[in-house]
C-alpha cells in the first residue's frame, strides 16, 4: 500500500494501462508535454513518447471522434475533454456515434474507449468551468458512466474503464485530485456497476458522489454526534447504477438524502430518486430528498459559488430535518 | 469478377450493381417494402466504384446516409444489404439499423451515418489507429458538399494534417445539401481548395469518370500509405434523384428538372460503356449479358429480404453493450 | 376557429410573429426555399424574402451560435436544428453560451431566441433521427424548454417562446406534426410554465407530453371502462414546471403514472418523480411509476421501434396495475 | 484622450493601460486578491488596440479568455472590470462572470468567453443582426491561434462568407495554444490562408505593431461596412507570461526562456515609444507623464474594487432568466 493523491492514482492507473496494453493510448489538449491541464498525465509523454501520448489540436469533437474511430479499429483510447463543460463540443460523437454504434451495427462492433472529464466546482472558474453534467450522461444508453471519489477507487474504476469495450465516461470530480488515500501497490480492478458503502449506518441513507461523499461523511460525524447514525454510499457507476446496494440500504433505514453538487432540476438525483420510491415505497418513512446544486449556473465569486453547491453544514441540517 | 482479374469488369459490374440496387429500392421503397428514409446515389455510382478500386479488403471506409454505394464497392453483401433495408433478421444489423446505419468491419466499412459529417472524425481515428498499428491500412472518408460545412470536416482534416495520417477525404459533391445549392451554401466552388487550410494536397475531378476517379484516390491513397499523409479529392457529380425518396418531384422545389437531364447525359455507366467499347472491344452483347447477371443478383437479394423473418422483439433489448460480436 | 394540423399552427405562429415584429427571422437548414424538411416553414421564404428566412449551410453550431449574437444584439432569431439529435453539436452555444449569458454577465444581457427541434420516433428513422432529448435540456439554467401536444398549444406558446427574453428551446414531436385540432383565428398566446388537464379524472393522475397526450387520453377513455377515472396532464413547459397544478392533482388522485418516449434512466420523468414524491408525499397510495422509453438506442425495424416505446396497451396494463 | 483627438496618444494610452492593467494583476493575483484564472495579454497589446482603434463604439467585438486586453481597448471601465476580477458587487457582472465573462454590451463588448473557439458564431451572429437591421455597425470577432482549429471556427467563417457578413476576424497569433506551439497544433504557418476556404480576403500582419494592426483591420472594417464581407487577418505575437497565472515557469515545460527573451524586444510599446519619438517629437518626460497617469488609473481601479463590498448571497440566485437588466 501506498498513499497518495487521487491525481497520482489516476497517472498510475494509465501508466500501467499503457505498459500492460500496447494498444492503450492517451490524446486530449495539453496531455503530452505539459502532462495535463490538472497532470493527470504527467510523466506519460516522456515514457511512451508523442504517439502514444497525443497533444491535439483544441478541437473537442475531433478528439472525440479519433477515440471512436480508434476503437472499433482494434485500439483503446483514452481521451481527456479538458473541463466536462466543454463535452458540449464533443456530444455528436460521443451520443449519436460511440454510445449507439454497437447497438445500430446489430451488436457486431465493439467500442473500447475512454473519454475522461474534470467536473465540479470550487476553484471559482465560473460558468463555463464548473458544471456537473453527469445526468446528461446517465440518460444515454450505450455509455456508461463512473465517478470516483477516493484515490484507491479511482484507479481501480480507471483500469476497469479502459478494459471495459464499451465507451466509458470518466468523470473526475476537480476538487478531489489532491485527496490522499491508500491505494495497493499490485494491479487490481473495481468493477464498473459496484457501489461502496463509505459507512455504515442505521438510520438514514446518504447517496453521495465525488467530492460530495467527503462532505456526507464528514456530515454523518456531525450527526453522529446527535444520535443519528448515517450510511454514506458512493454509487461509484452512475450507468449502469448498482440499486441493489441502494435498495438494501433504503429498505434498513428508511430514509434517502441525495447529495450531489449537479443542479437540481433533472439532475442525477432525479434517477435515484424516481427509481428507490418506485423500488422502496413501503419502506420510506420520509420523502427522498436531494441537497443538490442550486438551479443556476455557477458564478465566479468564491462565497457565492459555495453558496451554491452544498455543504457539510447544509447536509446536516437537511438530514436532521428528516427526523 | 475480383478487381485484380479485370479491373474494368469490376468497375462496370461495380457501377452497375450499384445503379440496379438503387433502382430496384425505388420501386422496393414505393411499394412500402423498405421502411424509413431512403436517400439513392443514382448518378454518383463512379466515385465509389473509382474510389474504393483502389483498397484492399483490409482498408477502412466511411460512409455517410447516402451510403449504400460505397457498402457495394467495398464488397458488401447484396443480401445482407437488402434485408437490412427491409429491417429484417438477416440484416447487417439484425435490423436494427436500416438504410444510414449499415457496417461491415470484416471488410473494413466502419459504418453509414445519419449524421451529416459524423463519420468524419470517425475515419480520422480509424487512419490514427493505423498509424499506430503500423498496419499500412488506409482510410477513404466519403462525404458529401455540404458536409464540407461541418465543424467535424475542420476540426478532422486539421487533426490528420498534423499528424500525417493515412486518411483519403473524398467529397462527393452533387452540388446539394438537400435543397441548398452549393453556391448558397459556400462561397467557394472548389471544395478542394480547402486543402490549402491544412498544407495537403487537394484535386477536384470529374466524379462520373470511374476512371479519372480511380486515378486520383489511387495516387493520394499510395501517397497516405507511404506515409505523406492525407488528401482532399473532390469529384464533381449530380443526384438525379430527390434527396430521399419523399422529396417530391425530384427536388423540383430547389433545381430545373432541366438540370437534371443534363447531367443524365453524363451518365457515368453509359460513359464508361463507350470507352469499353472503344478501347476495350466490348459489345452491346457483354453489357446485356453482365446486365442480367447484376439484375439477377439483385432480384436474389430482395427475394432474400422478403423472406427473411423479422427480428424477434427481445433483439431490441440486446447488443446495447458489446455482448461478444453476433458474426 | 379554424381546424388546423399542428405543423399548419406552427407555421402561423411563425408568420404572424414575423408580420408583428420585424426582430423576429427564421434560420436553418432548408427553412427556405424547401419550406423546412417537415413543412413548418412552408411558405414563409415567399413572404418574407431570403434575409430573414435563411437558408444556412449545414453547421449546427453556427447556426445556434449566429441565434445567441443575432438576439444579444437586437433581434429575435428562431433557428431550426432539423433533428433534437443534431442539436448535440449545438450544445456549446446553447448551453454554455446562450443559457449562462444573462447570468454571468450579471443580468445585463437578454437572450430572447428561440431553438425549434423536431423530436421523437415514429419515422423508423433509427437511432440518430428519434431521440428524445428534453431532460439534457430540463437541466440547463438559464434555458426554457417547451413541448406542445396540441396544434392550439403549439401556437400559442410558440408565439410565447419568441416574446420571451430567454432561450427557449422548443421541442416538435414529429408524430404530432399532423394532428388536427382547433386553433383560434385571433392572437393568443399560451403562458410558459402553465400545464394544462387535457382530462379531468379522481383516481389517478397520467403525466404526459407530446404524442404520449395523445396515448394517454386514449388509455384513460380505456381505463374508464374499467371504472378508473385519469386525469391526463400535460406539462406544457417541461422548464420551468408547473408543478402547483401537478401537485393538486396528485393530492386528488394519490397516484401518479408518468408517461414518455424518451429513455428511462435519468430521463424527465425522473424529475417529476423526484419531486412530486418529496412534495406530495403523504398523498401517494402507490408509488410513482413511469411508463417510458425503455433504455436502448431506439431501432430501425417499426416493430422493434414500437417495443422500445410506450403504447396505449401498455399504458392501460401499468396503469392497472397500480390500484 | 480620445481616439478622434489625437490617435497616436490614444494609441500609446490604450497599449499601456492594457499593459500597466496585467502587470497589476500579476501582483493581485499572486497575493491572492484574485480568485480564478488569469490569462494574461501582457506582449500582444497592439493587437486588441490597432483593431479596436477602427471601431466606433456602436460597433461590435466578441473577446476570449484572454480578454482585459479587448476590453480594455473598446473602452471599457477600469474601476468594473477590475472590481469584477476581484468578484465584487460593483464589477461588470456583480461578481458572478469573473475575468472571462466580462461583458458591456452599451459599448459593443459582447463577451469575454471562457470556451475557446465560442464566441466566434456569437460574433457572426451580430453581424448578420447588423446586416438585418441596417445598422451599418461592424463586428471584430478576436481568438487565439490555437481556437482556429475549432469548428466554430470553420461553420462561422463559412456561414459568415455565404452571407456576406460585415465581421472581421482577428487572429492573435501568439504561437500557443496553452502549451502546444502552433507547429504541432496545425499544418500551415499562416491562418490567414485558411481565408482561401471560404473565398474571402486572408492577411497577416506585424501584430506588435500597432499601426499595421490598424491599417489592415481598418481596410478590412472598410470593406464589411460597405457590404464587400468578412476577412480573416492573422496578427503575429506573443504572449510573454504563462498562459495563466499559474503556469510554472512562464511555461518552461514547452518553450526556452530565450524565446520570451527574444520577443520582449520586440515590445510593442517600445516599439511604438520609438515611433513616437523619432516621427512625432515625443519625449522621455512625455512617456513618464503618460505612464504616471495611467498607473494612477490602475491603481485606483485596485482601490475601487478592493474596496467595494462582495455581492449578497442572494446575487448568486438573480439573473437565471432576464430580470430587465441591471444597469
Ligand atoms: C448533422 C446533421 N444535420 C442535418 C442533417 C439532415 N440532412 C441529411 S442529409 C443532408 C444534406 C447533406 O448534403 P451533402 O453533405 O451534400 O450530402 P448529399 O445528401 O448531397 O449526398 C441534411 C441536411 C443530418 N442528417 N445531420
Ligand atoms: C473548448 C475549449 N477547449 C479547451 C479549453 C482550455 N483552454 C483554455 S485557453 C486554451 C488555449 C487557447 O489557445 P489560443 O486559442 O491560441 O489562445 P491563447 O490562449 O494563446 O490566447 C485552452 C486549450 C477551453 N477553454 N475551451
Ligand atoms: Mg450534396
Ligand atoms: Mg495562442
Amino acid at each position: 500500500m501506498a498513499q497518495m493523491k487521487l491525481v497520482e492514482a489516476l497517472n498510475s492507473a494509465l501508466r500501467e494501462e499503457m505498459e500492460r496494453d500496447e494498444r492503450v493510448f492517451v490524446l486530449g489538449e495539453d496531455v503530452g508535454l505539459y502532462g495535463g491541464i490538472f497532470g493527470v498525465t504527467q510523466g506519460l509523454y516522456k515514457q511512451f513518447g508523442p504517439e502514444r501520448v497525443i497533444d491535439t489540436p483544441i478541437s473537442e469533437a475531433a478528439i472525440a471522434g479519433a477515440a471512436v474511430g480508434a476503437a472499433v479499429t482494434g485500439m483503446r483510447p483514452v481521451a481527456e475533454i479538458m473541463f466536462i463543460d466543454f463535452i458540449t463540443i464533443a456530444m455528436d460523437q460521443l451520443v449519436n456515434q460511440a454510445a449507439k454504434m454497437c447497438y445500430m451495427f446489430g451488436g457486431n462492433v465493439s467500442v473500447p474507449m475512454v473519454i475522461r472529464v474534470p467536473a465540479g466546482t470550487g476553484r471559482s472558474a465560473a460558468a463555463q468551468h464548473s458544471q456537473s453534467l453527469e445526468a446528461w450522461l446517465m440518460h444515454i444508453p450505450g455509455l456508461k458512466v463512473v465517478c470516483p471519489s477516493t484515490p484507491y477507487d479511482a484507479k481501480g474504476l480507471l483500469k476497469s474503464a479502459i478494459r471495459d469495450d464499451n465507451p466509458v465516461v470518466f468523470i473526475e470530480n476537480k476538487i478531489t485530485y489532491n485527496l490522499s488515500g491508500e491505494v495497493p501497490d499490485e494491479d487490481y480492478t473495481i468493477p464498473i456497476g459496484k457501489a461502496d458503502i463509505k459507512r455504515e449506518g442505521q438510520d438514514v441513507t446518504l447517496l453521495a458522489t465525488g467530492n460530495m461523499v467527503h462532505y456526507s461523511l464528514k456530515a454523518a460525524d456531525e450527526l453522529q454526534q446527535e444520535g443519528i447514525s448515517c450510511e454514506v454510499i458512493d454509487p461509484r457507476t452512475l450507468r449502469p447504477i448498482d440499486y441493489e446496494t441502494i435498495i438494501n440500504s433504503v429498505v434498513k433505514t428508511s430514509r434517502l438524502a441525495i447529495v450531489q453538487e449537479a443542479c437540481r432540476t433533472a439532475g442525477p438525483g432525479c434517477e435515484f430518486a424516481a427509481t428507490v420510491q418506485e423500488r422502496a415505497f413501503d419502506y420510506l418513512d420520509a420523502p427522498i430528498i436531494q441537497i443538490a446544486g442550486m438551479d443556476v449556473p455557477i458564478p465566479f465569486n468564491p462565497k457565492l459559488e459555495k453558496t451554491v453547491v452544498p455543504s457539510v453544514e447544509q447536509i446536516v441540517r437537511e438530514v436532521k430535518a428528516l427526523f | 469478377m475480383s478487381k485484380k482479374e479485370n479491373l474494368n469488369q469490376w468497375f462496370y459490374e461495380t457501377m452497375l450493381k450499384i445503379r440496379l440496387f438503387e433502382e430496384k429500392i425505388i420501386d422496393v421503397y414505393a411499394r412500402g417494402l423498405m421502411p424509413g428514409l431512403a436517400h439513392l446515389y443514382i448518378g454518383e455510382e463512379a466515385v465509389a466504384t473509382g474510389a474504393c478500386a483502389t483498397l484492399e479488403p483490409s482498408d477502412y471506409i466511411t460512409s455517410t446516409h447516402r451510403g449504400h454505394g460505397h457498402c457495394i464497392a467495398k464488397g458488401g453483401d447484396l443480401n445482407k444489404m437488402m434485408a437490412e433495408l427491409f429491417g429484417k433478421k438477416t440484416g447487417y444489423c439484425r435490423g436494427k439499423g436500416g438504410s444510414m446505419h449499415i457496417a461491415d468491419t470484416s471488410i473494413g466499412i466502419l459504418g453509414a451515418n445519419g449524421v451529416v459529417g459524423g463519420g468524419i472524425p470517425i475515419a480520422t481515428g480509424a487512419a490514427l489507429s493505423s498509424k499506430l498499428r503500423k498496419s499500412n491500412q488506409v482510410t477513404i472518408c466519403f462525404f458529401g458538399d455540404a458536409a464540407s460545412n461541418q465543424g467535424s470536416f475542420h476540426e478532422s482534416i486539421n487533426f490528420a494534417s498534423v499528424h500525417k495520417l493515412p486518411v483519403i477525404y473524398v467529397v462527393e459533391n452533387n452540388q446539394f445539401g438537400i435543397s441548398v445549392h452549393q453556391s448558397r451554401h459556400q462561397n467557394i466552388q472548389d471544395i478542394a481548395d480547402r486543402a490549402v487550410a491544412y498544407g495537403i494536397e487537394g484535386k477536384v475531378i470529374d466524379g462520373n469518370d470511374v476512371l479519372a476517379v480511380k486515378d486520383a484516390v489511387g495516387q493520394a491513397v499510395a501517397k497516405a500509405r507511404s506515409g505523406e499523409g492525407p488528401s482532399i479529392i473532390e469529384c464533381k457529380t449530380y443526384r438525379w434523384r430527390g434527396h430521399h425518396e419523399g422529396d417530391p418531384n425530384q427536388g423540383a422545389r430547389y433545381r430545373d428538372p432541366k438540370e437534371i437531364d443534363d447531367w443524365k447525359k453524363k451518365c457515368p455507366i453509359a460513359r464508361f460503356e463507350k470507352y469499353l467499347k472503344s478501347e476495350h472491344g466490348y459489345t452491346d452483347e457483354t453489357f446485356k449479358a453482365t446486365r442480367a447477371k447484376i439484375q439477377q443478383l439483385i432480384e436474389d437479394a430482395v427475394e432474400f429480404a422478403r423472406s427473411s423473418p423479422e427480428p424477434d422483439l427481445e433483439v431490441a433489448l440486446q447488443d446495447v453493450y458489446y455482448e461478444g460480436g453476433r458474426n
